[in-house]
């Protein structure tokens, strides 16, 4: 068992899967000899040469169509587009080429590919580098989104994704690279579509994801001080969706809240939210609650994103109000 | 990779055999266009369909040169790129038409044409997104030492958008395996490519951004595009990078659907009619020596061959509905939660 | 007034524009001369000239990049992007660039813009030129999204969007452009982020959007000789949002579906969903439904496709169904 | 436009005047710099910011050169241009600091300044993004007849970018007034631009493909870039099309925040520090009989300048907290729903 921040779990993901395949390969812009602007991918150049670990121009097309052709010519590749905005300068590639190829085609193409990004609020960047994008990806089929919320999960959720015969889009929150946690020693590897219940409770459901997920637990935490017994669950991944695991806890505590990272609109709070009243509406005691960042880009200024996100406070204000409607 | 001026003057010394193949070649993509154009109008193909009557000579002279796994992406205008590398007939005529048979279970259509099994690998019918994905096809055989090429077909109009761009540039740094051809028929969809390009050689002109040399082909020329594909193949093969070939070609009907192509000048039409690759590829072939028969004969195979697959898509079933919502996953099913 | 296609109401609502105000600038791939692939904007280059309607290369950046900057100095562009699914080649302009300016700078940069395009399915065109991808839009703030369902609308809300000083994503559904309807003589301005109560109805909301709005009154009038007497709406903007409409119906009817012409995942039926569920839990007398497609890229062949779609008599069995839940 | 090599031989004349505006000009973006570095270290610049120490003379010879209607997108690394063009230092130091003094009222950051009242349309952070939005202002000001310019900087790196390749194009099919400055530093993040860049001169080695001459331009000799400058905006201006200029530079520092940039051999950095164009234009200067209590005072000037902005920003209240929801909509507010 070792300490990692999320930052070297990354690293460490990436290398587990390197030693094991010789068919995976990683690329993207500075990524290689300079290690990643996040530091994620240190060392890796270095472990398995510069065939396997390549830098890039800043092509994002060029970095996602390269990952998609050579899937569909024996290589288990990873990209990573550096921010996780920038998805939106290859999103024909991603959402058009990867995503419906194999649909398409009928089954002939196979494309066993990982796409990692820096995703997500808090680092002071502005509108431009802070979006959170897991939804997009979301509304796509064909695209697999997985967003882990520790260290232990990051190496067990890429060494899944990477093993994965579909594509999978492997969203980092950038605001958790610093956060730490125990990893385990040897290999790790998880299931996509597995939510956790990381903390029981009987009052009302919480679902969460990447770095929303600690700041529900604090929220759990403050609420308990006040009563309400909170049940908090990290989905882990959003496509596949671990409904079962919603759905049950719906079933014990009949309030449902969805914590995102996101603007408003057409969140995956919205779909969960209405997969829980389309399906277990005599479950519910009383009205759903979607908490997001208002519909809005952005700030850049500190003060005004951190209004912006929700914070713990938020999550246990909205939670307890919601409570009492 | 030669200029273009020196491979004409120099062309390869083509086998009879080869010759006739090539002339096979082009008239089945021939018929089967003609065939598609009237399945339309009957109504039997729904939707769209982009064909490359008259462009015949590129697809062909290149199918010709490539080995058998190297690899092809192509356009939505992508019927005879995906039969020339081998796709069987009836069942490219079935996806044409939305049946089971068809070689993509109806599920891709006139603009989704893909073979894998013979190194078709997909048309793509979003402009210019293929040419990133040949690259990378070309790495994974670099990485893989395969020695396969990828060859990525695309127009004119492809040459503005950015993942051309992009692509090119890749493909130069990492000295990749593969051979992009612009068949440049003069016109993106209706709009005279002359009109909304920066230069005349929509592909050959930007060469040099990429530190590629600019080749200019005769596209109609069924023997020079074999002669500079077989040339650029054994380029980028050898590891010697990627290759850009401009192929001057003209489609002889519209872009796509019922476009009557009126856009464009009578006499340009007129004068590309007369340049046909096949009538003047026959030419050749018969001042050559063969035999008007052996000619005639592989007309009427081709013929039959596309009335056989014609008949047997018309009465192939349309798909089972239970298809709707199989192969999103490689699991063969389209399952997002439990 | 005079009975319009679908198609013809486009240039009627562009020429109006043209007519009026002379910054109205209009570009697009093979929309001048040749008055473009779905024939909507046929005779406005003769009309307003080659300078103001212009042919593009393929270039859907440079084309949603031009219409940007130029609203940035003076003029009021409408842009077309032939196919919506292209969207995806120039997300980064529109979803990181126009729909960001605006408060990036604090409100120095106005972006009076319009970006017309052919949306959705039922053409049999296959998965990259059939996707409805109003959701993608409307999960972007920044970004106003309209969606007319009739020529009349077609002409009003276009006036509206080009009118407005906010960039404005118009989507016309391909699969209506044959379609007619009278359309008064004379301007035709309506106002964006009004919804329209298409039928009155007691029992369940139907919400619907561009081409779903004729199949949900066809189920409705299936359902009616079925006894159930169901209210649809038109919802024609996405953003703005009429949830006064939506809601006031719902205390109605006590029931709400919805119907897309989506892939299931993160669609505006998630959210509608999710507002009613959060505002109005008590006013529901049983579970929400939502129709989508499947989540699926869109297949080609007609039965297939027919099958993907709702279809008014999927719309009218679901919405039975639900009905006994 | 004339070439490389006949613009630098041929300077045109600038006035004494002119020379210690473009003097006090690099020292006011140096010291800002400078400043905006230590409060990044400080902690008082928050998330990110990419300084331009060592590439002032791109900046302040075009910004030197630019009429007061014309039209700056610049990129994240766009302090000095913004700056340079005429917005208040004060303003934009708040801006970094995220208080509600800042010329975006804390919601830009240092990576989107923009003062719209100067013609500094903005500040890009996706990197290409603001090349066709650029083209696309240029297009209003030829429709309209203002004879105004946009010019657009951009970094090496961004000439790898699709649409880079789109908004070249489009520009030249339009014949667009715009001009287009590569800042070639050597570097895109961290990595080499030699290393994923097809061509040696990422910019002038693609003009060709746009129809365009390619300009190269010692971007460290503020007259040089104020000369060629003057020219390509003459050249736009008079609506001959757009330019594509590459000026050769680099960064004193690493690509942004905390950086130390050690990816760089020492050698090189050395080299290039001894070609500050500060210094060396002061040389000139000197030489040129400019008296050294005048440059002087000019740089205790600028230092007293940077000081006061400094001063106010640090003073600067915290945006307040209803600024959260305004702006996103022309009507000031943030509504989407009723
Ligand atoms: C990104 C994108 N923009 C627009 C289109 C619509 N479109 C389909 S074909 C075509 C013209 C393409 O011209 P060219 O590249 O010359 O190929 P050709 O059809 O002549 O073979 C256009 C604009 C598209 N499919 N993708
Ligand atoms: C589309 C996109 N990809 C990647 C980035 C991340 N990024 C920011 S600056 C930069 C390097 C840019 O290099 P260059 O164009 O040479 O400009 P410089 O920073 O040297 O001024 C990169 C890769 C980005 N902002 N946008
Ligand atoms: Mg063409
Ligand atoms: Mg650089």
């Amino acid at each position: 068992m070792a300490e990692l921040t999320y930052r070297q779990a990354v690293a460490r993901g990436i290398a587990q899967e390197m030693e094991r395949d010789p068919r995976v390969f990683f690329i993207g812009e500075d990524v290689a000899a300079a290690g990643g602007v996040f530091k994620t991918t240190e060392g890796l150049q270095e472990r398995f040469g510069p065939e396997r670990v390549r830098d890039t121009p800043i092509s994002e097309e060029a970095i996602t169509g390269a990952v998609m052709g050579a899937a569909m010519n024996g290589l288990r590749p990873i990209a990573e587009i550096m921010f996780s905005d920038f998805f939106a300068t290859c999103w024909d590639i991603v959402a058009n080429q990867i995503a419906k190829a194999r649909y398409m085609t009928d089954g002939q193409i196979t494309l066993p590919l990982v796409i990692r990004s820096a995703n997500g609020g808090g680092a002071r960047f502005g509108a431009q580098h802070s979006q959170a994008m897991e939804n997009w990806a979301m509304a796509i089929p064909g695209l697999k989104v997985v967003a882990p919320s520790n260290p232990r999960d990051v190496v067990g959720l890429l060494a899944a994704s990477v093993r994965d015969d579909d594509p999978v889009i492997f969203l980092e929150q950038k605001s958790l690279y610093a956060s730490k946690g125990d990893v385990p020693d040897g290999e790790i590897v998880d299931e996509l579509g597995k939510a956790t219940v990381v903390r029981e409770g009987a009052d009302i459901t919480v679902v969460a994801l990447a770095a929303m997920v600690p700041r529900a637990l604090q929220a759990a935490e403050m609420l308990a001080g006040r009563g309400v017994d909170v049940e908090v669950i990290d989905l882990r991944s959003l496509v596949p969706l671990d409904m079962t695991t919603v759905l049950h806890s719906v079933a014990k505590t009949s309030r449902l809240a969805t914590v995102e990272e996101n603007p408003r609109l057409c969140g995956w709070g919205a779909e969960v939210t209405s997969i829980v009243t389309e399906e277990a509406f005599y479950d519910l005691d009383g009205p759903t609650l979607r908490i997001t960042t208002p519909h809005i880009p952005l700030p850049s200024a500190d003060t005004l994103e951190d209004l912006a996100m929700p914070s713990a406070e938020l999550i246990a204000a909205r939670v307890l109000q919601a409570g009492n409607a | 990779m030669t200029s273009a001026a020196e491979a004409s003057t120099s062309p390869i010394a083509i086998s009879i055999e080869k010759k006739l193949e090539m002339y096979r070649m082009m008239l089945d993509a021939r018929l089967f266009e003609e065939k598609a154009h009237k399945l339309f109008f009957e109504g039997l193909v729904k939707g769209t369909s982009h064909l490359a009557l008259g462009q015949e000579a590129v697809a062909a002279g290149f199918a010709a040169a490539m080995r058998e796994d190297d690899l092809t992406f192509c356009t939505y205008r992508g019927h005879t790129h995906t039969l020339l590398r081998g796709a069987p007939m009836d069942r490219l005529m079935a996806e044409l038409l939305g049946r089971s048979t068809g070689i993509c279970g109806g599920k891709g259509g006139s603009m989704h044409l893909t073979d894998v099994t013979v190194g078709a690998m997909g048309s793509y019918a979003i402009v210019g997104a293929h040419l990133p994905i040949a690259a990378g096809a070309a790495w994974a055989a670099q990485a893989r030492g395969t020695d396969q090429v990828a060859v990525a077909f695309f127009g004119d109009g492809a040459t503005n958008i950015g993942a051309f761009h992009e692509a090119l540039n890749l493909a130069a740094v990492w000295n990749l395996p593969v051979v992009f051809v612009c068949e440049n028929n003069l016109y993106m969809e209706y709009t005279p490519i002359g009109a909304v390009t920066a230069v005349p050689h929509p592909a050959a002109d930007r060469a040099a951004a990429y530190g590629l040399e600019g080749v200019i082909l005769d596209g109609n020329d069924i023997e020079a595009v074999y002669t500079i594909a077989m040339r650029a193949l054994e380029h980028a093969r050898s590891g010697n990078g990627p290759v850009l070939i401009e192929a001057k070609t003209y489609r002889h009907g519209g872009h796509s659907r019922a476009d009557p192509g009126k856009y464009r000048p009578d006499e340009e039409v007129e004068a590309w009619l007369q340049r046909d690759p096949i009538p003047a590829f026959r030419s050749r072939l018969e001042a050559s020596g063969v035999a008007t028969a052996t000619l005639d004969q592989i007309e009427a195979a081709s013929d039959a061959a596309v009335e056989a697959a014609t008949e047997a898509a018309r009465n192939a079933p349309y798909p089972d509905p239970t298809t709707l919502e199989t192969e999103v996953w490689a699991d063969g099913g389209s399952a997002w939660r439990n």
